[in-house]
């Protein structure tokens, strides 16, 4: 299940909804991203995405995610524009049935979200906004599945 | 005609997300110098290396003709999460 | 902070307190073991710890971790007794600066908690109650952070 | 006195999870030999390898001199999660 969302949402109640009635799956492993305060205000940053677009890309990775990780189930939530400090920006949830699986295809999503997912990104701080490309660090991370 | 939409840094950069482009180009380096023509630090910038172009919503790599009224996009480094 | 509990408990509701008020942490990883319905009837398996004992072995663990991997905070709530199906048996919480050190300290936390903590567990399964060794993978798991 | 606790599979051998052992053993290892006499099975399991002692809620390796009223644990192979 992918969403896209412009308002907050709460990280442990989808957790919650995601773990109910589960008695197949042995591991859920999750991560969430939140905004740090970055010192920019009241917007820590802001995301733009590509409505529709943006969605299929994702899905071609979660699908893609699914198979090569035999995972039982997966989530992912991602904001899109202003987001205050201390809001969540995404939530990554996986359901497998081990948690080797589970921890590695939510690892593996977060890579491709950080640096291979439509979205741009521009964060407040004090000298005011500015857009952010992934960090170096962020694209071996990804390169690490290919 | 073809339609052209920017995302991020680069619709900073032109002032517009969306514009149309007359008369419509053969194929996307067409499409690009017209840009250029029309603004050359944008016609720099969407032919930076790390930006990706889309057709009617499908990512390309290269040259490729443009049927009239294609949709273009150009997708500067994503950066999610 | 380590809590052991004899009652079920929701991971969602932890998550969504750990996340609360929280703007210096960008990356929160987590793990929910659940209990998977094994065939056993009401009860997928029991718990048994050394109440003192082993929640001072976890914590010991758990700051040896916090130094490691340059932790910001972190959770461990394990049950004890008896676990029915789909019942969470444990939660792992990690905050951290970034998502490299959340997801590896969530993973290496799991990996000691299956085989280096003291819990004995007993699975319910159809041809009745068996305890449970740790796998030869969970073993080799843990030893990857030697 | 020693005093004993047993934990897992060890407590359902024995049949207990608490007993005392007196007199009073000077070492660990005459410990086990007190409770192998009373108990041939349980004195193979908790020399069984992967069983460790804590001896006053330490863990201990090897054989160790017992005071007087020592709370000895033998613990089998841990699994938590």
């Amino acid at each position: 299940m992918i969403r896209l969302t412009e308002l907050p949402f709460d990280p442990g109640a989808e957790l919650t909804r995601f773990c109910a009635g589960r008695t197949a799956s042995g591991a859920i492993a999750s991560f969430v991203g939140l905004a740090r305060d970055a010192g920019g205000g009241a917007t820590a940053l802001e995301l733009e995405a590509w409505p529709g677009f943006t969605e299929a890309r994702i899905g071609a990775i979660a699908e893609a995610a699914r198979v090569r990780f035999a995972l039982h189930d997966l989530v992912i939530v991602h904001r899109t524009g202003a987001v205050a400090p201390g809001e969540a920006i995404v939530l990554v949830l996986t359901a497998a049935a081990h948690r080797r699986e589970a921890f590695e295809a939510c690892d593996h999503l977060m890579d491709y979200l950080k640096s291979r997912a439509p979205f741009w990104k521009k964060e407040h701080g004090p000298a005011g906004p500015r857009w952010v490309e992934p960090t170096a660090r962020d694209l071996t991370d990804a390169a690490r599945w290919d | 005609m073809a339609r052209v939409l920017l995302f991020g840094p680069l619709s900073d950069l032109a002032g517009w997300r969306e514009r149309t482009f007359a008369p419509a180009p053969a194929t996307l380096s067409q499409l690009k110098a017209m840009i250029a023509r029309a603004d050359r630090a944008l016609g720099a910038a969407i032919d930076a290396p790390g930006v990706r172009a889309a057709v009617d919503r499908e990512l390309v790599a290269g040259d490729i003709g443009l049927a009239d009224g294609a949709e273009v996009a150009f997708l500067p480094p994503m950066s999610g999460g």
